[in-house]
C-alpha cells in the first residue's frame, strides 16, 4: 500500500544542501503496524514528514518516490496532497497539548476535523465525534469536547487527536513518537487504543519511536534507522531475538530492560564520538562498597502547597508530600519512582531545603536539617549534591565549564588548586580537559549531564540526588551516564537518592526502592523484592504497564496477578 | 457553568486590580498640589494688582487650603468617589463637567487611531509573515522600522503640510459636533487620528509579523496541515487568532504612548480633547483641572488596559485559569 | 436624469462641508487661547476681552478710532470741581431681557471696588468713593479728588456692566452663562474647544450686530491657528506671528490688519545690586542693538525705540526724548566702568518658554549683553512661573512685553509708581523715586491739559535719566481676516488689545 | 533566518555607523561646528542652504549645520542618561521585584503597575511642566518615567530565569543570594534588558524631542534636535529646510538604534540561536 523507494531528504544550508536521510526505502502493508526505530538525529522523524509532504521549508526530497496506492505523493501537488492529509494519511504527533490548536475547544477541533473531509452538518459531526470519543473509553466526552486543550492531561489530548485522524478512516496512521511525553500507565492505555483502533479500522500504522519496549508491544514488522540511513529491516520477533545489524544489537543490549538486572550497561561506539574511554563497555566495574548506616533519613515530611487559581477563588491545598518516610543507607542507591506529579521532584527540593517543609524531619548524618537556618544549614550543603533532570537547563549558560565546576569550591572554599581540582573531575567524569575552557552550548546532551556530574562531585559529597538525570538522554547516552554513576558511586564512596519514572532505569541502579504516588509512599523495599514480588496494587499497575521485551503483555498482567 | 465561574472570577479579580490602582493614582494625583511648586493662590490674584496678605488668607479659606492636609485629603478623595472633581480656581467651572466634556474626545481620537492601526498594521504584518524573507517582507518591515522612528509631531506636520495646505483635501485643525455636521466631524478626525494612528500601526504590524512567525512554526499548525486544512484556513482561523494575543498585548502596552501622543496631536490639530485641557491647566496652574484631568486620563488608561485583559482573556482561554 | 441629480445634490452636500460656515452669516474667530474665567471683572488677557466685547458693553467704551465711545451711557457730565462724574443711561436692554439701570452699574461697579474683591483694577477704580443712584436711568460716582484717568478707566472692557441680579447669580454659581449688554448673547462654552454667541435682537444699536453667530474657537497652538485661517477653519485669528505676516498677506483670500501696539522692553529687580545704579540700567539701553531683537525675534517686523514707550500722538510724547538712547556700544562701557562694573557682571533674565517671542527677545539680549561683559543666564519657565517669579521679583531683570491699558497718560503709573506696594507686574521691582510718584499724582489730578503736558515732560526727563525700565521696540499686534469678512478693525496702537469691540461692525459675505 | 540577517546586515553597519558617527560627534562635535553655534548673525536670519551656510540659518541668522553637531550633545545625554537611570533603577527593582521578600516584591511590582498606568509624557509633562527644565533635568525625569518598563521586563525576566534549574542547582549549593543574583541571574537577563535599553534610548529621544517640541526641553540658548524641530516648524513658509535638517537627523539616528535593536533582539533570542 505504502512503498518508500531510496527516499533522500536534505537540508538547506549556507554551505549547500546537507544530506540528512539517505536512500531511506520500505514498504507497508494495509492494516500493519511498522515500527521506525531510532535514536535522536537518525532521521525517522524527517522520513515520516517527507511521507506526508509535510517538510519544514528548508528540507527538501532530494531523490527518491513515495508510492501510496499506486500514487506517486512526491509528484502531486499541494492541493491534491490535501485531500489525502486527513482523509487517506493522518498523522499523530509526540507532544499532543502542543498539536491542538490552544484556543479552540477540542471539541470544535475534532468537529472541524471531520467536516474538512466529509460534507455533514456540525450537528451530526458533533454526535460522530462523541461516538470517536467513547470508542477511546474517554469519559463524559461531552466535557471533554467542552474543554480547552489545557485542561486536559496529556492522555487525553492525544486520544483527542487519535480520534482526529482516524475520523475519516484513512489507511495509514503515521504515529510520531505518540506515548513519549506521556506517563507509562497512560502510554499503555494509549498504545491499547492505537492496537484497537489497528484492528478495527483496518488502517496500517507507521509507528515512529525511540522506545525498543513500545515498539515490542505492537509492531508487526520493525526497522531500524541510524545517522539518516536504514540498517535493518525485519519482523518483531526476528529483530529482537537475532538482531542483524551491529547496531540494533547494541541499541537493545544499552536499554536497561525489567527483570535483567546487569552490572554495567554496554554502550554504543560511534565512530569519531568524544566519548571517553571509561565509559567503554569492557571496563571492568569497581567493586562496589559495602552499605553502612543510614546516611539519610525522613521522618513523616510534609509539604503543602496552597493554590488560588483566581483573586476570588478558593484556596485549594494541594498536598504534595504527604507523611513521607525513608531512610537511606550510605553507599547505597534509592530508587524513587512515581509517575509525573506524585510529588518526588516536591521531595527531592525538600530534602535539599530548596522548598520549606512544613512538618518533619530530615535527619542528615542524624542532624535533623529540616529546621536549620540558611547560615546553619550552610556547612552541611556542601555534603548534599544535586544533579538535575535537564542537562540544557542546569548549566548556567553564561559561565565557562571551569567556572561551572569550580562554583561550589568558590562558595564553600577548601580547595586549594581548584585548577587542578577540575581537571580531575574533568577525567573522573570522562571528558578532556580543554573542556574546561567551552562553554555549555558546545556540549551534547549527555556530555553537559557528565559536567552535572562533576559540579556535584566537586566538593566529595556523601549524597547526591539524581532528580530524573538520565530521562532526557538517548538510550545509549543514558546507558553511558549510568555506568558513569555506578563507577563514581564506588569511586568516591557515594549515596545516591535516585528520582526516575522510568521503572527499568530505576531497577538497574538501586538497590532500594521507593515507590511514590500522590505525595505518599506507596511501597517501599529491596530493589530484587519489589520487581520480583510487588506488594502493592498501584506498583504491580505500574511494572504491568511497563514494555518488556520477550514478554507478552498478556503473560506480565497474568504473571503479575 | 464552570467556565462561567472562571471568567466572572476572572473579570472581577482584574476589576479589583483596576480598582486599587486608581484609587493609589488618586492618592498621587491628590499630591500634585503640594508636591508642585507655583502657588495657585498668587496666580489667580496676581495679574495686573498685586495681592495682599490679607487677600490671600481670604483665598486661601476660599479654597480651603487653610484645612490640614488630612482632612482635605478625605474631602477629596470622598467628592472623587462621587465623581465630583471640584472645581477650577480659575474659572470656577465644575472639573467633572468639563472632562465629561473632553474625555469622550479623546476617546474618539484614540479609538479611531487604534483602528487605522489596526487596519493597516495587521494586513502588513501578516503580508510580511507570509513572505517571509522575500523582498516584499524586507520592504514591509523596513518600512515598519521607519514608521516607529518617525517623531508624531513630523508626521503631522507633514500630513498638514500635504493634505491641508497643498492639496486642500482636509481641514488642518478644529473639531466638530457629531450631531451638527456628521460628514464634517469625520473630516475632521482623519488627519489627526491617522497622526497618531501611524506609529501604533507600525507597531502592530511588526508585531504581528514575528507573532505569525512563531505560530506558523508551532506543532499544532503542522498537525492541522496534517489533517488536510488549506493554508488560507490555517492562517486566517487558527494562526491569526493565536497570533492575536501578543497583537493585542501590544496595543495595551503601546496605550500609553498613545494616550502620549494626543498630547503632541492635540495640541497639533487642536483637537479639544483631555490633554488639551491639562496642558493648559499645568500652564495655568489650575490644580483642580489638573488633578481631574490626570485622574480622568489614567482612569482611562487603566480601564482601556482592563479591556484588554478582558479580551485577551477571551482570545486566550489559557489566562482565564492560570495559576498564581 | 435622477443620477444627474443625485450627483448635484452630492456635490453641493460636499461643497458646503468643505467651507466652516453653515449658516449664512457666521464668523469663526480663532482666538489664541481659553478665558479661564467668565468673571468680567478680571483681565487674564486678550482672548477674554475678545469674548468679553461681544457680550458687554461698559458705560463708556473705546471706540474703533481710539476715542470714547458713549455706550451705556448716552452721555455723561464732569462735575466743575471734578469730584463727581454723572452718567444719563441709554434705554438699553440685558440680554435677559430686563432694561439697564443705575442699581445695575452700581451693582457692578461697587464688585469691582470692593476691598475684599479681586479685581483686576481695583486700585483704579477705588479713587471712586461712593456711587450715588440718582434715578433708575441716572448714576453718579463720586471722586475723592479729581482723576482725568477715571473715564478711562471705566470704558475697559474690565468695566463693563452686568445685571445686578446676575452678579448676585454669579457671586453663588461662577458657572452661570454670562448676561450682559452687549450685540452678542452668550449660548454656550465648549471647554477646550469654542464659546458661542449668536445675535442679541434688542441690542441698542440700531442694524447692529449684522452677523447671526460668533463662534470664539480656541487655538493655543500658534502654527495651528495660521493653519486655520489658510485653510478656511476659521475667518479671523488673532495674535498674527511676526514671521507668518508675509506670507500671509501673499495669499489672496487673506488680509492682516496690522498695528504697533504693545512694547519690548526689560524690568529691573533694583534690590540686584549691579541694577541698583541708573547707569548700570542706561548701560543696557545702550548696549542693545534694536536690529537684532526686531530681525531675530520679530522677523524684522517692528520699530525701535531709543526712548520711552510713549505712542507718537499720546501725552507724553516728544520728540526731543525720542532718540535719548543710541545703540552705542562704547558709551554702555563708559557707563559701566562708571558704576563701577568695568569688567562685567552676571545676572539672571527671567522670560518665557511659553511666547517664543519673549524667548526669543531673552536670547538677543543675552547675546548684545555679552559684548559689554554681561554674563546673561536665562531662567525660562512656562508663562504661570514666569509671573509667580515676577509677583515675587525672583529675578534680576525681566523681559517686559506689555503696552498701556489706557489712552491717558495715566497708564505710565502702573509703570512707573512708587507707593507702597513695590513689587508689582509692571514696574521694576523696589524702585522708588519720590520725584516721579509727584509728577504722577499731579498730572493725574490736573483737568488742564497744559498744565499736565508739562508734568508728564518733566516726568519724561526723570524717567529717562533714572531709566528703571528699559525699552526697545514697539511690535507687531495683527489680526488676519478672510477677504470675505468685512468690518473688523484693528485698533490703534495700546488699544489693539481692544479690537474685538468691532465685532459688532463685521459682515461676511 | 540566516539569509534575512544576511539581507539585513548592510542596513545594521549602515546603522551601526552612523550611531558611531553621532556618539562622536557629541562628544567632539563643537570642534567640527564650522561656526559659533550661539553667534547671532541678525542680518542673516533664515537663509537657504548657500556655500557659506551648507544647511543654511535659523531665525537668529545662526548656522544650522554648527547647531545641529553641537544639538546631538544634549539629545545623546538625556537619551543616554536617561536610559542608564532608567536601566539601573528599573533592573535593581525588578530583580528584587522577583527575587526580595514577599512583601518588598509586592509593593514594587504594584508601584510599577501604577507607574505605568501614565502614558510617559504624561509623566514628564508634570514634572518638566512644574518645573524647571534643563539636561539633567530631563535626563531624571525621562530615567524615572522609563525606569518601570525596566522593571517589568528585569522582573518577569528573572522570575523566568529562577526557573532554570542552574538557579536552583546554586541554590542547592548553598550560594548566597548576592551570589545567584550577580552570578546567575543577571548574566542570564542581560539580553532582553539590552533590547530594551536600544528601545528606551529611541523612546527617550523621541520623548525628549517631544517635550522641547512643546518648549518643556532643553533651555535655550542650548540646541537639541528636537526644540530645533519644534521652532523650526513655526518657520515653515520661510525656510522648509529648517526643518528638514533636525526632522531628518533625529529620525536616522532613532531609526538606526531601532534597526540594531531589531538585530539585538534576533541575534539575542535563544530560540533563533539554536
Amino acid at each position: 500500500m505504502l512503498s518508500v523507494e531510496g527516499l533522500s531528504i536534505g537540508f538547506q544550508s549556507q554551505d549547500g544542501v546537507v544530506p540528512t536521510v539517505q536512500n531511506v526505502s520500505f514498504n507497508l502493508s494495509a492494516g500493519e503496524v511498522l515500527g521506525l526505530v531510532g535514536e535522536s538525529g537518525s532521521g525517522k522523524t524527517l522520513t515520516s514528514l517527507g511521507v506526508i509532504g509535510l517538510l519544514p521549508p528548508n528540507a527538501s526530497v532530494t531523490a527518491g518516490r513515495v508510492v501510496f496506492e499506486g500514487v506517486d505523493l512526491l509528484s502531486l501537488n499541494q492541493a491534491e496532497m490535501r485531500k489525502l492529509r486527513g482523509r487517506r494519511i493522518s498523522m499523530i504527533f509526540q507532544d499532543p497539548v502542543a498539536s491542538l490548536d490552544p484556543v479552540f475547544t477540542c471539541g470544535d477541533q475534532i468537529i472541524e476535523a471531520i467536516q474538512l473531509h466529509e460534507k455533514i452538518g456540525r450537528g451530526e459531526a458533533y454526535r460522530r465525534a462523541v461516538a470517536l470519543l467513547e470508542r477511546e473509553h474517554v469519559k463524559d466526552p461531552a466535557r471533554v469536547m467542552r474543554s480547552y486543550p489545557h485542561e486536559l492531561s496529556g492522555g487525553q489530548c492525544q486520544r483527542i487527536m487519535i480520534a482526529m485522524a482516524v475520523a475519516s478512516r484513512p489507511q495509514l496512521i503515521i504515529a510520531d513518537e505518540p506515548t513519549t511525553a506521556l506517563d507509562v500507565t497512560v502510554q499503555r492505555q494509549v498504545l491499547d487504543i492505537l492496537e484497537r483502533l489497528n484492528e478495527e479500522v483496518g488502517a496500517a500504522i507507521l509507528l515512529i519511536t525511540h522506545d525498543l519496549g513500545v515498539v515490542y508491544e505492537i509492531a508487526d514488522r520493525v526497522i531500524v534507522m541510524n545517522g539518516g540511513r536504514l540498517l535493518e529491516e525485519a519482523t518483531r520477533d526476528e529483530i529482537f531475538r537475532r538482531p542483524q545489524h551491529d547496531y540494533t544489537k547494541a541499541l537493545l543490549d544499552a536499554m536497561p530492560a525489567l527483570g535483567k538486572r546487569r552490572d554495567r550497561l554496554p554502550v554504543i561506539e560511534r565512530g569519531g564520538a568524544t566519548d571517553a574511554p571509561r565509559a567503554m563497555a569492557s571496563a571492568a566495574p569497581p567493586a562496589p562498597r559495602e552499605p553502612g548506616p543510614p546516611i539519610l533519613e525522613v521522618r513523616d515530611l510534609s509539604k503543602t502547597f496552597l493554590i488560588k487559581s483566581g483573586m476570588l477563588a478558593q484556596t485549594q491545598r494541594y498536598q504534595a508530600v504527604d507523611n513521607v518516610s525513608l531512610s537511606i543507607a550510605r553507599h547505597t542507591t534509592l530508587g524513587l519512582v512515581g509517575e509525573s506529579g506524585c510529588g518526588k521532584t516536591s521531595l527531592s527540593r525538600l530534602i535539599m531545603r530548596l522548598t520549606e517543609p512544613d512538618s518533619g524531619q530530615i535527619l542528615f548524618n542524624g542532624t535533623d536539617i529540616a529546621q536549620l537556618s540558611e547560615r546553619r544549614l550552610f556547612p552541611v550543603r556542601r555534603n548534599i549534591a544535586m544533579v538535575f533532570q535537564n542537562p540544557f537547563g542546569s548549566l548556567n549558560p553564561r559561565l565557562s565549564v571551569q567556572e561551572a565546576i569550580s562554583a561550589p569550591m568558590q562558595i564553600h572554599g577548601g580547595v586549594a588548586d581548584r585548577p587542578r581540582r577540575v581537571a580531575d573531575l574533568l577525567d573522573a567524569v570522562g571528558l578532556p580537559r580543554n573542556a574546561g575552557q567551552k562553554y555549555p552550548h558546545e556540549f551534547s546532551g549527555g556530555q553537559r549531564q557528565r559536567i552535572a556530574i562533576a559540579r556535584a562531585l566537586a566538593l566529595n559529597p556523601s549524597l547526591v540526588i539524581c532528580d530524573e538525570a538520565v530521562s532526557a538522554l538517548d538510550v545509549s547516552v543514558q546507558a553511558q551516564v549510568l555506568n558513569l554513576l555506578k563507577d563514581l558511586q564506588a569511586e568516591f564512596a557515594l549515596t545516591y537518592l535516585f528520582i526516575s519514572h522510568d521503572l527499568s532505569v530505576v531497577e538497574h541502579i538501586s538497590d532500594t526502592i521507593a515507590v511514590m504516588r500522590a505525595g505518599r509512599i506507596v511501597e517501599t523495599g529491596p530493589a530484587d523484592a519489589i520487581f520480583a514480588a510487588p506488594q502493592e496494587e498501584y506498583t504491580r499497575i505500574l511494572l504491568a504497564a511497563v514494555p518488556r521485551i520477550g514478554i507478552e503483555r498478556e503473560d506480565r498482567q497474568e504473571r503479575l496477578q | 457553568m464552570n467556565a462561567l465561574a472562571g471568567i466572572l472570577a476572572f473579570v472581577v479579580q482584574k476589576l479589583a486590580t483596576a480598582l486599587t490602582q486608581l484609587f493609589v493614582v488618586a492618592t498621587l494625583v491628590f499630591s500634585i498640589m503640594y508636591i508642585m511648586p507655583g502657588d495657585p493662590v498668587l496666580l489667580l490674584l496676581g495679574s495686573e494688582s498685586s495681592p495682599s496678605p490679607e487677600t490671600i488668607a481670604a483665598m486661601r479659606s476660599r479654597l480651603g487650603l487653610d484645612q490640614p492636609v488630612l482632612t482635605q485629603y478625605v474631602s477629596w478623595l470622598t467628592d472623587v468617589v462621587r465623581f465630583d472633581l471640584g472645581n477650577s480656581i480659575l474659572g470656577g467651572y465644575s472639573v467633572g463637567q468639563v472632562v465629561a466634556d473632553n474625555l469622550p474626545r479623546t476617546l474618539e481620537l484614540g479609538l479611531a487611531a487604534i483602528v487605522i492601526a489596526s487596519l493597516i498594521g495587521v494586513p502588513v504584518g501578516i503580508a510580511a509573515a507570509l513572505n517571509r524573507g522575500t523582498l516584499v517582507d524586507t520592504a514591509l518591515t523596513s518600512m515598519t522600522t521607519i514608521g516607529i522612528s518617525v517623531p508624531v509631531y513630523i508626521l503631522g506636520a507633514l500630513l498638514i503640510i500635504l493634505f491641508s495646505l497643498q492639496l486642500g483635501w482636509l481641514p488642518s485643525s478644529g473639531y466638530m459636533d457629531i450631531g451638527r455636521n456628521a460628514p464634517e466631524h469625520f473630516r475632521r478626525l482623519v488627519l489627526p487620528a491617522f497622526t497618531l494612528g501611524f506609529g501604533l500601526a507600525a507597531s502592530i504590524a511588526r508585531m504581528t509579523r514575528s507573532s505569525m512567525l512563531e505560530i506558523l512554526n508551532r506543532d499544532f499548525i503542522r498537525a492541522l496541515r496534517a489533517k488536510g486544512m488549506s493554508e488560507r484556513r490555517i492562517i486566517w482561523q487558527h494562526a491569526l487568532r493565536n497570533a492575536s494575543i501578543p497583537v493585542v498585548t501590544i496595543i495595551g502596552l503601546q496605550l500609553g504612548n498613545l494616550m502620549g501622543g494626543t498630547v503632541l496631536v492635540e495640541a497639533m490639530f487642536n483637537w479639544p480633547g483631555l490633554s488639551t485641557l491639562l496642558v493648559d491647566a499645568v500652564s495655568s496652574r489650575d490644580y483642580p483641572v489638573v488633578q481631574g484631568s490626570v485622574l480622568a486620563i489614567a482612569a482611562l488608561f487603566i480601564f482601556i488596559n482592563l479591556a484588554v485583559e478582558l479580551i485577551y482573556g477571551l482570545l486566550d482561554p489559557r489566562i482565564r485559569r492560570r495559576r498564581t | 436624469m435622477r443620477k444627474l441629480i443625485a450627483t448635484g445634490l452630492l456635490a453641493a452636500a460636499l461643497a458646503s462641508y468643505s467651507t466652516a460656515g453653515m449658516a449664512q452669516s457666521t464668523v469663526y474667530f480663532g482666538i489664541s487661547g481659553e478665558p479661564t474665567t467668565m468673571d468680567p471683572m478680571m483681565q487674564t488677557g486678550t482672548t477674554f476681552r475678545t469674548v468679553k466685547l461681544g457680550i458687554h458693553r461698559g458705560l463708556v467704551n473705546y471706540d474703533v478710532d481710539g476715542s470714547i465711545s458713549h455706550e451705556l451711557a448716552e452721555s455723561y457730565e464732569v462735575a466743575p470741581d471734578g469730584l463727581s462724574i454723572t452718567f444719563a443711561l441709554r434705554d438699553a436692554l440685558f440680554h435677559d431681557g430686563s432694561p439697564v439701570t443705575a442699581a445695575d452699574v452700581k451693582a457692578s461697579l461697587d464688585r469691582i471696588r470692593d476691598p475684599e474683591g479681586a479685581a483686576s483694577f481695583r486700585n483704579e477704580l477705588s479713587a471712586i468713593t461712593d456711587i450715588e443712584v440718582v434715578d433708575n436711568k441716572t448714576v453718579r460716582l463720586v471722586l475723592d479728588q479729581p482723576n482725568a484717568a477715571m473715564i478711562h478707566y471705566l470704558a475697559l472692557p474690565e468695566s463693563v456692566i452686568m445685571p445686578a441680579s446676575w452678579i448676585e447669580a454669579f457671586e453663588a454659581d461662577p458657572n452661570v452663562a454670562p448676561i450682559g449688554a452687549g450685540p452678542f448673547r452668550f449660548v454656550n462654552w465648549t471647554r477646550g474647544r469654542e464659546i458661542v454667541a449668536e445675535r442679541f435682537e434688542d441690542y441698542y444699536k440700531e442694524g447692529k450686530p449684522h452677523l447671526d453667530e460668533v463662534h470664539y474657537v480656541f487655538y493655543g497652538d500658534e502654527n495651528a491657528r495660521v493653519n486655520a485661517i489658510r485653510t478656511g477653519d476659521v475667518d479671523i485669528i488673532d495674535y498674527v506671528p511676526a514671521r507668518e505676516l508675509e506670507a500671509l498677506e501673499a495669499e489672496a483670500e487673506i488680509r492682516t490688519e496690522r498695528t504697533f501696539g504693545p512694547f519690548m522692553g526689560l524690568q529691573f529687580n533694583t534690590q540686584f545690586e549691579p541694577f541698583s545704579h541708573p547707569e548700570v540700567r542706561q548701560a543696557i539701553a545702550y548696549a542693545v542693538d534694536r536690529a537684532v531683537i526686531i530681525n531675530t525675534a520679530f522677523n524684522g517686523i517692528g520699530t525701535p525705540i531709543y526712548g520711552l514707550a510713549i505712542p507718537e500722538g499720546y501725552m507724553g510724547y516728544s520728540e526731543e526724548t525720542t532718540n535719548y538712547f543710541t545703540h552705542d556700544v562704547e558709551r554702555a562701557r563708559e557707563l559701566l566702568a562708571e558704576a563701577g562694573y568695568a569688567d562685567g557682571f552676571e545676572a539672571r533674565l527671567l522670560a518665557s518658554a511659553q511666547y517664543s517671542f519673549h524667548q526669543n527677545t531673552a536670547v538677543a539680549i543675552q547675546s548684545e549683553l555679552a559684548k559689554i561683559g554681561i554674563t546673561v543666564t536665562l531662567d525660562l519657565p512656562d508663562w504661570a512661573n514666569r509671573m509667580s517669579k515676577a509677583s515675587v521679583a525672583d529675578y534680576d531683570f525681566m523681559v517686559m512685553g506689555s503696552l498701556g491699558e489706557i489712552t491717558d497718560p495715566d497708564w505710565l503709573s502702573n509703570y512707573y509708581y512708587g507707593g507702597t506696594q513695590l513689587v508689582r507686574n509692571n514696574n521694576s521691582a523696589y524702585f522708588q523715586d519720590d520725584r516721579i510718584d509727584e509728577l504722577l499724582d499731579q498730572a493725574r489730578v490736573s483737568t488742564d491739559q497744559e498744565e499736565r503736558e508739562a508734568l508728564y515732560a518733566e516726568f519724561a526727563d526723570r524717567a529717562l535719566e533714572l531709566s528703571p525700565l528699559v525699552f526697545y521696540m514697539w511690535r507687531d499686534q495683527s489680526y488676519a481676516v478672510r477677504e470675505n469678512v468685512q468690518g473688523f478693525t484693528n485698533m490703534p496702537a495700546f488699544l489693539s488689545f481692544q479690537s474685538g469691540f468691532s465685532i459688532e461692525n463685521v459682515t461676511v459675505e | 533566518m540566516t539569509l534575512f540577517l544576511l539581507r539585513m546586515r548592510p542596513a545594521v553597519a549602515a546603522s551601526a555607523l552612523l550611531l558611531a558617527a553621532v556618539v562622536a560627534i557629541a562628544i567632539i562635535g563643537p570642534a567640527l561646528a564650522p561656526y559659533n553655534p550661539y553667534e547671532i548673525q541678525h542680518l542673516k536670519v533664515n537663509q537657504p542652504s548657500s556655500p557659506q551656510h551648507w544647511l543654511g540659518t535659523d531665525e537668529f541668522g545662526r548656522d544650522l549645520l554648527s547647531r545641529l553637531l553641537i544639538g546631538i550633545r544634549p539629545t545623546v545625554m538625556v537619551a543616554m542618561g536617561a536610559t542608564v537611570i532608567a536601566a539601573a533603577f528599573g533592573t535593581f527593582l525588578g530583580i528584587v521585584g522577583a527575587y526580595g521578600p514577599r512583601l518588598v516584591s509586592f509593593g514594587i511590582m504594584r508601584s510599577v503597575d501604577i507607574l505605568l498606568a501614565f502614558p510617559p509624557i504624561l509623566l514628564a509633562l508634570l514634572a518638566v511642566g512644574f518645573w524647571q527644565s534643563g539636561v539633567v533635568s530631563l535626563m531624571a525625569v525621562i530615567g524615572v518615567v522609563y525606569t518601570p518598563h525596566f522593571a517589568r521586563i528585569a522582573q518577569s525576566s528573572t522570575l523566568q530565569v529562577m526557573q532554570q534549574e542552574y538557579v536552583q542547582a546554586e541554590r542547592s549549593m548553598g550560594a548566597s543570594p548576592l551570589r545567584i543574583v550577580f552570578r546567575a541571574i543577571l548574566p542570564n537577563i542581560l539580553s532582553p534588558l539590552m533590547v530594551q535599553a536600544t528601545l528606551t534610548i529611541a523612546a527617550a529621544i523621541l520623548l525628549e524631542s517631544g517635550l522641547s517640541f512643546l518648549g518643556l526641553g532643553i533651555v535655550p540658548p542650548e540646541p537639541s534636535w528636537g526644540q530645533m524641530i519644534g521652532t523650526a516648524r513655526s518657520y515653515l513658509s520661510i525656510n522648509p529646510m529648517y526643518l528638514v535638517w533636525p526632522a531628518l537627523c533625529l529620525a536616522m539616528t532613532v531609526l538606526a538604534i531601532n534597526i540594531i535593536g531589531d538585530y539585538l533582539r534576533d541575534l539575542l533570542d535563544p530560540r533563533l540561536r539554536q
